[in-house]
C-alpha cells in the first residue's frame, strides 16, 4: 500500500470512528452512552501510559498519578472554589509537577527496579491522600465536588455538563484533543528520539540526546495527560477517594495495554476497547471474574506478547512458516 | 591550549587502577590512534573521555572547555560525539531514519513544535543532509532498509553515518574495524580519511588491528597496564622496543 | 516510653523482621536465578496458609506437621507457575511479573470458590500462651517464627554453598548458559529456585496462619513489602534481603509505636527511596537491575 | 570420524550466520576453525554443543545425530565447551568453579583423579583454589575456564578463542597447554582469531568467511599458502 | 388471599462482589435474596391492593466510587430500580448526586452517609454508631471505678466518624480517653500499635467498629502483652477470637451484634426464624451452602429491605419521596431488631436514621449473650450537646465532611 492511499484510509476510517461518536447519543441508551463516556476517559489514560512505555519506562504509579489529577480538580473546585477552565489546565499542570517530583529519583533506576520503585513512590502519595485530611480528606476523599457548568441556570450561554449527553461531548474533545497531540507526537522527531531511547539507551546517549531528561520530560508529558483524566473522571463522579486509584485499577490499565500493545499508536486504543467489551459482557460471572482477567493476562503475555496489535503480523507469520520449523534455541 | 587535551587522567574500580595518569594532545584535524594490549586501559580510556565514566581525576579538555565528568550527551552537543565497538543502531527504523534520529542535535525538536506539528524529520533541508551523508557513506541502496537486516559490516558503517549526522568535530571512535574482513576494513579506512579531508573533523581512534591504526593515524599513543607506554607517529611506534616488548612482541609468530 | 515498651518494641520488630526474612528471601532467591519475579509470591504465601487450614483446622493433622507439609505442597505450586509462566516468558521480567499477576488472581479465585470468600478462615493457636522476657510478652506463636526463620535461612545457605545442587544454582544465576555448558539443566534450576521459592513462601505462610486473618487476599500486603525489601536489599542477593527484612521490621515497628501505621509505611517507602538514588543497586547488589 | 558437521546453517532471527557449514574432526587431532570476528566460527561451536539448533543439516557424533539433545545432555556424553569471554563463574570460589565443571561426574574417586590432572596442567588454579573467581586476571581466568571443562573428563575440548586478551606470553602458555591436553588422547576443535598461533598448534583448519567455509585443509598447507594469508586472514 | 403478583418492581445490590471487599458485599445478598423470594412466594409485595414481584439485580462496585457510580447507572438507566441495597461509605458519595437525581431510595448499612442533601439515603439497619455510643455509658455502669478508655478504629470513613461520635459519648459519661487513634487499613502487624495502646495503661480498650480480620489481630496482641482490662467493640466474632484467645480473656468483653440464636429472642421470635431459615438454605448442606457461618452483614442489609418495603406500602407509591416521608411519619417500623422508627436529624442533618433498639451483649464463657436492650434516643437526649461538640471539634458531623 503507498503512503498516500494509506493516509486517506485513516482519514476515511477515522471520520467514521468520529462520525459515530459524535452521533453516539442518538444511537444508544443512556447507559451505554455512560460506558461511552467511562470508554473515552480510559483512551486518554492509556494512551497516556503508552507515551511512558516508548521510551521502554513501565510504571505501576500511573493511576495514581491519575489521583493527582482528580484530588487537585477536588480541592481546586471545591476549597478553592475554582470555574472548570481554570481548574482542568491547573490540575494537569500540578500533575504534571508531581510526576517530575517522581521522574527524578525514577530516572536513577531501570527496567523491573523502575517498575516496582515507581509503585513504592505512588504508594507513598496514596498514604499521604489517607494521612493528611486535610485538605485530602483521609480515606473518605473528597466529596461533594462542584458540577461542571457554563454560566448559569437561566442565561441562554448556559451549559450543564451535568447532564450525561453533555459531559459525553465535553469528555469527547478532551479525547479527540488527546489524540491528536500525542499522535503528533508519536509522529514527531521527537517522538523518535524518544523510541530511540527505548531501542539503545548508550547510542541515544552518545548522539547527543540527554537520555535522563528525555526520561523525565516523557515521564511529565504522559503525567499531564494522567492528570487530565483524573480531572475529568473527578468532574464525573463528584467524589474522589484513594480507593478509586487502588492497584487493581492500575492492573486494569496494564491488561489494557498488553492485550493491545504498545508498539504502535493503535495498542492501547484496541485494548481498552475489546477488554471494555468482555468487562462488560462477564458481568454474570461475578466472583469469577477476577480469575478470568488473570487467565487472559497469562494468555497475552505468554502467547502474544506483543498484544492484538501484532496478531495480523502473527498470523502471516504463522501461515508462511511450514512443518519444516525447527524450534530455535 | 590544543583542540582536544587530556591531563593526568586517572581511573580507579576498587583498586585496580584501570588508567593511570594518562596525558595527551590532539591537534585539530589529526587521526590519532589508541592502542594497546588487551586490558591495558584502552575501552575505560574512551569511556572516560566520552563521558561514560566519571574519572577518579585528571581533566580532559575539548575546545577549551572542561569536558570530564560531563554527561556524554552534552560532551556531544559539544561537538565530540564517540560509537561503539559493538554494532549499536536503532533497530525498529530504516538506516534514513537512523541517521535523522541523529541529527536531533541540529533541529528544533521540541514538544510545543512536535504538538503543532514543526518538527517533522521529513523537514526538507535536514532530510536532504541525511541522504548527502547516507550517500557519502557509500550505503545509497540501503537507505529504506531496516537497521537491522544490514550486514555487519554495514551496520558499523551506520554507526559512523550517525555519528556523523551529529555534526562532530571530533569524532572517537572504537574499534571501527573490529569483526570486519579486510575488503570491508579498506572501505572503512577510506571512510575515516574521507570524513577527515572532507569535512574536517578530528579523529580518535581505539583499535587493535595494527595495519588499520598504522595507515590511517599521524600519531599514535601506547598504552600499556593502564600508563602511557609511548607516543609518535606510526614508524616511531613500530621500533620502540618498549612496545615492542610489551605489545607487539618479539616472536612476530603471535601477533 | 518506659523499659518494657521499648524491650517489647525489639521483640516486636525482630519478630516482623522474621516474617519478612522469610517471605523475601523466596523472592530473592526466584529473582536471583532466572530474573524470575514472582508478582502472586503473596499468593504462595497465601496457599501456605490454607494448607494449614486444610491440614489442620479441617482435617485436625498436628500443626507441625501441616507446616512442614505446606513447604512441598506450596512448592509445587511455585513449579507450576515455574512451568506456565516464568519458562514461557523467560528473558523478559516484565512480562512474567505481570503474568505472575495473573496466576495470582486465578488462585485468589478459586480459593476463594473452595473455601469460601467469607470474612475469614481463623485457624485455632496451637501453642496458647506466651512467654515473658525481660518485661516484654511475646505469644509463643509469634516466638516460633524467629528460630523457625533461622533455621530455614541456614539451612538455605547451607544447600547453596555446600550442597552441589545448591552451588549449581548459584552458577545459573552468575552465568546461566556458562552453567548449562557443564551439564546443569536451566530447566531443572529454574524448577529447583521456585520450588525453593514457593516452599519459602508455604512455610511462612503457615507459620504466620494462626495468627493473621487468613482470607484469598492476605497474600498481597506481604509481597509488596517483600518486593521494597528485594529491592532494598538488591534484587538477586540472598544476605541482602535478609537484612533489608529486619532494617524494615525495625523501621516499621519502631514508627508505627511512636506514630502509626500509615506513617511507618510512608518511611518505609522512603527508606526505599533513598537508598534507590543512592544507591540503585541495592544495599548489597552486585548486578545493575 | 569422531565428530561430523553437515550441511549446517544457523540463523539469528532473520540473520543468517552460517552457511551450509561441513565440518570433520577425526578422533585424536586438533581442527581449528579461523576467520575474522563475525565469520560464524563461535556460533558453529555454539551449535556443536547445542546451544543455537541449524535450521538445516546434521551434526554426528561418533557417528549419532545429536541435534536432538539438550546442551546440558551433549556435556554428558564427553563434549566440553571453553566458551569464548572465558565465563567463569565469578563470585564462586575456584573450587566451586571446578566442581561445576564435573558437575555430571558424582563419583568422587573420578572427580578427584581429573581435579589432580587439573592442578597437574595449571598448577596456579592448586594454589588459589579459595579465591573468587571473578578476582583472579585474565589469563588466570582462562586457565580456569579450561580446567573447568576438563573436569567432565572430555574426550573432545571446544575452545573458543582461549588467547582472547592475553599477553603474548601468556598466550605462549596457553598454547602449550593445548598441546598437552591434546597429547594427552583429547580431540580439540580450536577456534581462534589468531591464526598463526592456531595453524601452528592444529593438524588441519577450515577458513570461514561471513558463515561459509571458504577454504580447508592441512594446517601447515594453509600456513604457508601466502594467498590465503592475504584474502582471508589479514596476515602477510 | 394469594393473588398472583402482575408486575414486577427490580431493586438493586450494589456493592462489592468480587476482590478482598466482597466479603462485606456478598453475604448481604443471602438475606436479601430470603427476603424477596419469601415475599415472592407470598404472590409479591401488597401496594394498597396491587401485588408487585421483587426481583433483585445484583452489580459488582468492587469498592470504588467510580464503579459504583457507573453500577448505579446502569442499575437506574437500563434496570429502573427503585431501591438500591447498599454498604455505603465512599460509593455513597459516588452515587449520591446522580441518585437524587434520578429519586431512587438509597439503603446504606452505616447511618455515617446520611446527609440533608441526600434525601432518599436512609440507613440505621447497622446499630452503628449508636452502640459505639452507647457502650461506654455501659461500662460505666458496670464498673464505675474504671477511667481510662482506649480507642481504635481502621483508618477510613466510617471508622473517622464513629470513632468521633464514641469518644463524645465517652467524655459525655465522664471517660479520660487515653489513646484516639486509627491504624492503616494495610496493617498487618499489631503488636506495635497494641504496644503503643498499652502504654497508656487504659482500663477499657475499645475496638470501635474494627473490621472483624482487624479484631482478631488486635485481640490475640492484646492477650500476648498480657493485657487484662475490659475489651468493648462493635463487632466481635465470637467463634473465630476463641481461636486465638481463651475464653476468660474475652468473659465480659462487649458489642452490640447479637446472634440471632440467643435464647433471649425467644424461640419463635423473628430472629429465630431468619436464623433458622437461614441455616437450612446457606448452611452446611443447604441448598446454596455458602461455607461459611452466618454473619452480622447476612441480616444487616435486609432491615433496611424490609423497612424500604413498608414504606412503599404505606406511601402506596415507589416514589421516592412518598416513600421516605411515610417512613419518616411512621410511629414505628418492624425490623429484625425490633420496633424502630426514623429520626437522626440531630446527628446527620435529617430525620433519615432508623433507630432500632440496641442490643448489648456480654461474653459469657465464650459465649455471646444478649444482657439487654437499650433505648439510643433516651440515652442521647441529655448528652448530645456535649457529644456533638467533640464530634463537631473533630470535623466530622455532616455538614462538615
Ligand atoms: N567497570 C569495571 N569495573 C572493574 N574493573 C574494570 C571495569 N572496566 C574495566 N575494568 C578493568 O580495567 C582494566 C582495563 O580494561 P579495558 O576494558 O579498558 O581494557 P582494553 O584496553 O579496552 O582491553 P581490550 O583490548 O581487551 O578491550 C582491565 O583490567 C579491566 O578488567
Ligand atoms: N545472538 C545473536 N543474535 C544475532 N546475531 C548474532 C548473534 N550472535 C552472533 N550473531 C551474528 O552471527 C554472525 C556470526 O557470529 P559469531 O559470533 O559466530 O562469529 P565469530 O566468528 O565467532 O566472531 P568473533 O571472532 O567476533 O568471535 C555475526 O554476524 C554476528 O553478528
Ligand atoms: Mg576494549
Ligand atoms: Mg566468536
Amino acid at each position: 500500500m503507498s503512503k498516500s492511499s494509506f493516509s486517506t484510509h485513516l482519514l476515511v476510517s477515522s471520520l467514521v470512528v468520529i462520525a459515530f461518536f459524535v452521533m453516539a447519543p442518538n444511537l444508544v441508551s443512556a447507559y451505554r452512552l455512560e460506558l461511552l463516556t467511562i470508554f473515552l476517559i480510559n483512551v486518554i489514560l492509556a494512551q497516556s501510559y503508552r507515551l511512558m512505555a516508548t521510551t521502554g519506562d513501565w510504571t505501576l504509579c500511573h493511576y495514581i498519578l491519575m489521583g493527582v489529577g482528580a484530588y487537585a480538580t477536588g480541592i481546586l473546585a471545591k476549597m478553592a472554589g475554582l470555574p472548570f477552565y481554570l481548574v482542568m489546565p491547573m490540575a494537569c499542570v500540578v500533575t504534571m509537577i508531581v510526576s517530575l517530583l517522581f521522574a527524578i529519583p525514577l530516572s536513577r533506576t531501570l527496567g523491573f527496579a523502575f517498575f516496582i520503585a515507581s509503585f513504592a513512590l505512588g504508594e507513598f502519595v496514596r498514604h499521604v491522600w489517607l494521612k493528611f485530611h486535610y485538605p485530602f480528606g483521609g480515606a473518605r476523599g473528597i466529596n461533594g465536588i462542584p458540577k461542571l457548568e457554563i454560566g448559569q441556570g437561566g442565561e441562554w450561554y448556559f451549559i450543564d455538563f451535568w447532564d450525561s449527553r453533555n459531559f459525553y461531548y465535553f469528555t469527547l474533545v478532551f479525547t479527540i484533543l488527546t489524540l491528536v497531540i500525542l499522535f503528533r507526537i508519536d509522529r514527531s522527531r521527537l517522538g523518535d528520539t524518544w523510541k530511540s531511547i527505548y531501542t539503545d539507551r548508550e547510542l541515544s546517549e552518545s548522539i547527543g540526546i540527554d537520555v535522563t531528561k528525555s526520561r523525565i520530560m516523557v515521564f511529565c508529558v504522559s503525567g499531564f495527560f494522567a492528570g487530565l483524566a483524573g480531572s475529568l473522571l473527578a468532574y464525573q463522579i463528584g467524589s474522589i477517594d484513594p480507593h478509586n486509584f487502588g492497584m487493581v485499577e492500575m492492573v486494569y490499565l496494564i491488561i489494557w495495554c498488553v492485550v493491545g500493545g504498545v508498539k504502535t499508536f493503535w495498542g492501547p486504543l484496541i485494548g481498552v476497547l475489546s477488554m471494555s467489551i468482555i468487562f462488560e459482557l462477564t458481568r454474570p460471572l461475578a466472583e469469577w471474574r477476577p480469575a478470568l482477567f488473570g487467565l487472559i493476562l497469562i494468555l497475552f503475555l505468554v502467547l502474544l506478547p506483543g498484544g492484538l496489535e501484532t496478531l495480523p503480523a502473527r498470523i502471516r507469520e504463522l501461515l508462511h512458516r511450514t512443518g519444516t520449523q525447527r524450534g530455535t534455541g | 591550549m590544543s583542540f582536544f587535551s587530556v591531563e593526568n587522567l586517572t581511573k580507579k574500580f576498587g583498586g585496580l587502577v584501570a588508567n593511570n595518569n594518562i596525558s595527551m594532545d590532539v591537534e585539530k584535524g589529526e587521526i590519532r590512534g589508541v592502542i594497546g594490549p588487551n586490558g591495558a586501559g584502552k575501552t575505560t580510556f574512551f569511556n572516560l573521555v566520552s563521558g561514560f565514566y566519571r574519572p577518579t581525576s585528571g581533566k580532559v579538555t575539548f575546545k577549551g572547555q572542561t569536558i570530564s565528568g560531563m554527561a556524554t550527551n552534552k560532551i556531544a552537543r559539544l561537538g565530540a560525539v564517540r560509537t561503539f565497538q559493538r554494532p549499536a543502531l536503532f533497530s525498529d527504523f530504516t538506516v534514513l531514519e537512523n541517521v535523522s534520529i541523529a541529527q536531533h542535535l541540529n533541529t528544533n525538536a521540541s514538544l510545543l513544535n512536535a504538538i503543532i506539528g514543526h518538527d517533522n524529520h521529513r523537514e526538507a533541508d535536514s532530510l536532504e543532509r541525511a541522504i548527502e551523508i547516507v550517500d557519502f557513506l557509500g550505503m545509497a541502496e540501503d537507505r529504506d532498509t531496516m537497521a537491522n537486516n544490514l550486514s555487519h559490516g554495514l551496520q558499523r558503517q551506520l554507526g559512523v553515518a550517525m555519528a556523523l549526522a551529529t555534526e562532530p568535530e571530533l569524532l572517537m571512535l572504537d574499534e571501527p574495524v573490529a569483526g570486519m574482513n579486510s575488503g570491508e576494513k579498506a572501505v572503512m579506512v577510506n571512510m575515516i580519511q574521507k570524513i577527515r579531508d572532507k569535512w574536517g573533523v578530528t579523529v580518535l581512534l581505539v583499535e587493535h588491528d595494527m595495519r588499520t591504526v598504522m595507515n590511517l593515524c599521524e600519531k599514535i599513543t601506547v598504552l600499556d597496564f593502564g600508563e602511557k607506554l609511548a607516543e609518535g607517529s606510526p614508524d616511531d611506534i613500530r621500533s620502540n622496543r618498549a612496545v615492542i616488548e610489551a605489545y607487539l612482541g618479539a616472536d612476530d609468530s603471535v601477533t | 516510653m518506659g523499659v518494657d515498651t521499648i524491650i517489647q518494641t525489639i521483640a516486636n520488630a525482630l519478630v516482623l523482621g522474621s516474617v519478612y526474612a522469610m517471605v523475601a528471601v523466596g523472592l530473592a532467591i526466584a529473582f536471583g536465578v532466572m530474573q524470575m519475579a514472582n508478582f502472586s509470591h503473596g499468593e504462595l504465601f497465601m496457599a501456605g496458609s490454607y494448607v494449614v487450614f486444610v491440614l489442620y483446622t479441617l482435617l485436625g493433622m498436628p500443626f507441625l506437621l501441616a507446616v512442614i507439609l505446606a513447604f512441598p505442597i506450596v512448592a509445587m505450586i511455585g513449579l507450576a507457575f515455574e512451568r506456565l509462566i516464568f519458562r514461557p516468558t523467560r528473558g523478559n521480567v516484565l512480562a512474567g511479573f505481570m503474568a505472575s499477576a495473573g496466576a495470582g488472581f486465578i488462585l485468589q479465585v478459586l480459593v476463594g470458590q473452595q473455601w469460601g470468600v467469607g470474612l475469614m478462615r481463623t485457624i485455632q493457636t496451637p501453642f496458647p500462651g506466651g512467654a515473658e522476657v525481660l518485661g516484654a510478652s511475646i505469644s509463643y506463636q509469634r516466638l516460633l517464627i524467629f528460630p523457625a526463620t533461622v533455621i530455614m535461612v541456614t539451612g538455605l545457605w547451607y544447600f547453596l554453598t555446600r550442597v552441589k545442587a545448591g552451588k549449581a544454582l548459584r552458577a545459573c544465576a552468575q552465568d546461566p548458559e556458562a552453567a548449562v555448558l557443564q551439564g546443569i539443566s536451566l530447566n531443572k534450576m529454574t524448577g529447583l529456585a521456585m520450588l525453593l521459592s514457593g516452599g519459602f513462601a508455604g512455610v511462612g505462610g503457615a507459620l504466620m496462619a494462626p495468627i493473621i486473618p487468613v482470607t484469598p487476599y492476605m497474600g498481597h500486603t506481604y509481597a509488596v513489602t517483600a518486593f521494597v525489601i528485594v529491592i532494598v536489599g538488591g534484587m538477586a542477593s540472598i544476605e541482602g534481603a535478609v537484612i533489608a527484612a529486619f532494617i524494615l521490621g525495625f523501621i516499621h515497628t519502631i514508627v508505627a509505636t511512636l506514630y502509626d501505621s500509615v506513617t511507618a509505611t510512608m518511611v518505609g517507602v522512603l527508606f526505599m527511596a533513598i537508598v534507590l538514588i543512592l544507591k540503585p543497586t541495592g544495599l548489597m547488589g552486585r548486578v545493575k537491575v | 570420524m569422531l565428530l561430523e558437521l553437515k550441511n549446517t546453517s544457523v540463523f539469528y532471527g532473520k540473520v543468517q550466520a552460517t552457511h551450509d557449514v561441513s565440518i570433520s574432526v577425526p578422533e585424536g587431532q586438533i581442527v581449528t576453525l579461523i576467520g575474522s570476528n563475525g565469520a560464524g566460527k563461535s556460533t558453529t561451536l555454539r551449535m556443536i554443543s547445542g546451544l543455537e539448533r541449524p535450521q538445516t543439516g546434521d551434526v554426528l557424533y561418533d557417528g549419532e545425530s545429536i541435534l536432538s539433545l539438550p546442551p546440558e545432555k551433549i556435556t554428558g556424553i564427553g563434549i566440553a565447551h571453553v566458551p569464548e569471554g572465558r565465563r567463569v563463574f565469578p563470585q564462586m570460589t575456584v573450587m566451586e568453579n571446578l566442581e561445576m565443571g564435573a558437575y555430571l561426574r558424582s563419583e568422587s574417586k573420578e572427580m578427584a583423579h581429573n581435579l589432580d590432572l587439573v592442578f597437574s596442567h595449571f598448577p596456579r588454579l592448586k594454589e588459589r583454589v579459595s579465591q573468587h573467581a571473578g578476582t583472579m586476571s585474565g589469563g588466570e581466568q582462562q586457565m580456569l575456564a579450561m580446567g573447568r571443562a576438563l573436569m567432565s573428563n572430555p574426550k573432545l575440548v571446544l575452545m573458543d578463542e582461549p588467547t582472547l586478551g592475553l599477553s603474548p606470553i601468556m598466550c605462549q602458555e596457553i598454547a602449550g597447554i593445548i598441546k598437552k591436553i591434546n597429547n594427552n588422547g583429547r580431540t580439540i576443535v580450536l577456534v581462534e582469531q589468531n591464526a598463526r598461533l592456531a595453524l601452528a598448534l592444529a593438524d588441519y583448519g577450515y577458513v570461514l568467511d561471513t558463515g561459509e567455509v571458504v577454504i580447508e585443509g592441512v594446517a601447515d598447507k594453509l600456513r604457508e599458502d601466502d594467498d590465503i594469508q592475504k584474502t582471508y586472514l589479514g596476515l602477510g | 388471599d394469594k393473588a398472583d403478583a402482575q408486575e414486577t418492581v427490580n431493586i438493586g445490590f450494589l456493592a462489592a462482589l468480587s476482590g478482598p471487599d466482597a466479603g462485606w458485599g456478598l453475604p448481604g445478598l443471602t438475606g436479601n435474596q430470603m427476603f424477596v423470594d419469601r415475599v415472592n412466594a407470598e404472590g409479591g409485595l401488597d401496594v394498597c391492593g396491587t401485588r408487585y414481584k421483587l426481583n433483585m439485580i445484583s452489580f459488582d462496585d468492587e469498592a470504588t466510587g467510580s464503579k459504583a457510580l457507573q453500577g448505579a447507572k446502569q442499575l437506574v438507566l437500563e434496570h429502573d430500580v427503585k431501591f438500591i441495597s447498599a454498604i455505603g461509605g465512599n460509593p455513597a458519595d459516588a452515587t449520591h448526586p446522580f441518585l437524587t437525581q434520578k429519586e431512587v431510595v438509597y439503603a446504606s448499612l452505616i447511618s455515617t452517609d446520611i446527609k440533608p442533601d441526600r434525601p432518599y439515603l436512609i440507613a440505621g439497619g447497622d446499630v452503628t454508631p449508636r452502640i459505639d455510643m452507647m457502650r461506654p455509658w455501659y461500662h460505666k455502669q458496670r464498673n464505675p471505678d474504671l477511667k481510662r478508655w482506649a480507642v481504635l478504629s481502621q483508618d477510613d470513613t466510617i471508622g473517622l466518624t464513629s470513632q468521633a461520635w464514641e469518644v463524645g459519648s465517652a467524655l459525655a459519661d465522664g471517660w479520660d480517653v487515653v489513646y484516639d487513634e486509627h491504624y492503616s487499613l494495610d496493617t498487618v502487624d499489631f503488636a506495635p500499635i497494641v504496644t503503643a495502646v498499652l502504654a497508656t495503661n487504659p482500663d477499657v480498650v475499645s475496638l470501635n467498629l474494627s473490621y472483624p480480620d482487624f479484631v482478631i489481630g488486635i485481640l490475640e496482641q492484646l492477650h500476648s502483652q498480657g493485657y487484662e482490662g475490659e475489651i468493648s467493640a462493635n463487632y466481635l466474632d465470637s467463634e473465630s477470637i476463641l481461636t486465638k484467645v481463651p475464653a476468660e480473656f474475652i468473659e465480659g468483653a462487649v458489642d452490640s451484634f447479637p446472634l440471632f440464636d440467643d435464647p433471649y429472642w425467644g424461640g419463635d421470635s423473628v430472629q429465630k426464624q431468619f436464623f433458622d431459615d437461614w441455616m437450612a438454605r446457606f448452611g452446611p448442606g443447604g441448598a446454596d451452602d455458602v461455607k461459611r457461618g452466618i454473619t452480622g452483614i447476612d441480616w444487616d442489609h435486609v432491615i433496611m429491605l424490609e423497612i424500604w418495603a413498608q414504606g412503599v406500602q404505606m406511601a402506596c407509591s415507589f416514589e421516592a419521596a412518598k416513600v421516605v416521608e411515610a417512613l419518616q411519619n411512621a410511629d414505628e417500623v418492624d425490623t429484625l431488631l425490633g420496633k424502630g422508627h426514623f429520626t437522626g436529624a440531630e446527628m446527620w442533618g435529617v430525620d433519615n436514621m432508623v433507630a432500632t433498639p440496641v442490643p448489648i451483649n456480654e461474653h459469657r464463657a465464650g459465649v455471646k449473650r444478649v444482657q439487654q436492650v437499650a433505648n439510643f434516643e433516651e440515652w442521647f437526649q441529655p448528652r448530645k450537646e456535649q457529644i456533638i461538640e467533640h464530634v463537631r471539634s473533630k470535623g466530622m458531623m455532616f455538614d462538615q465532611r
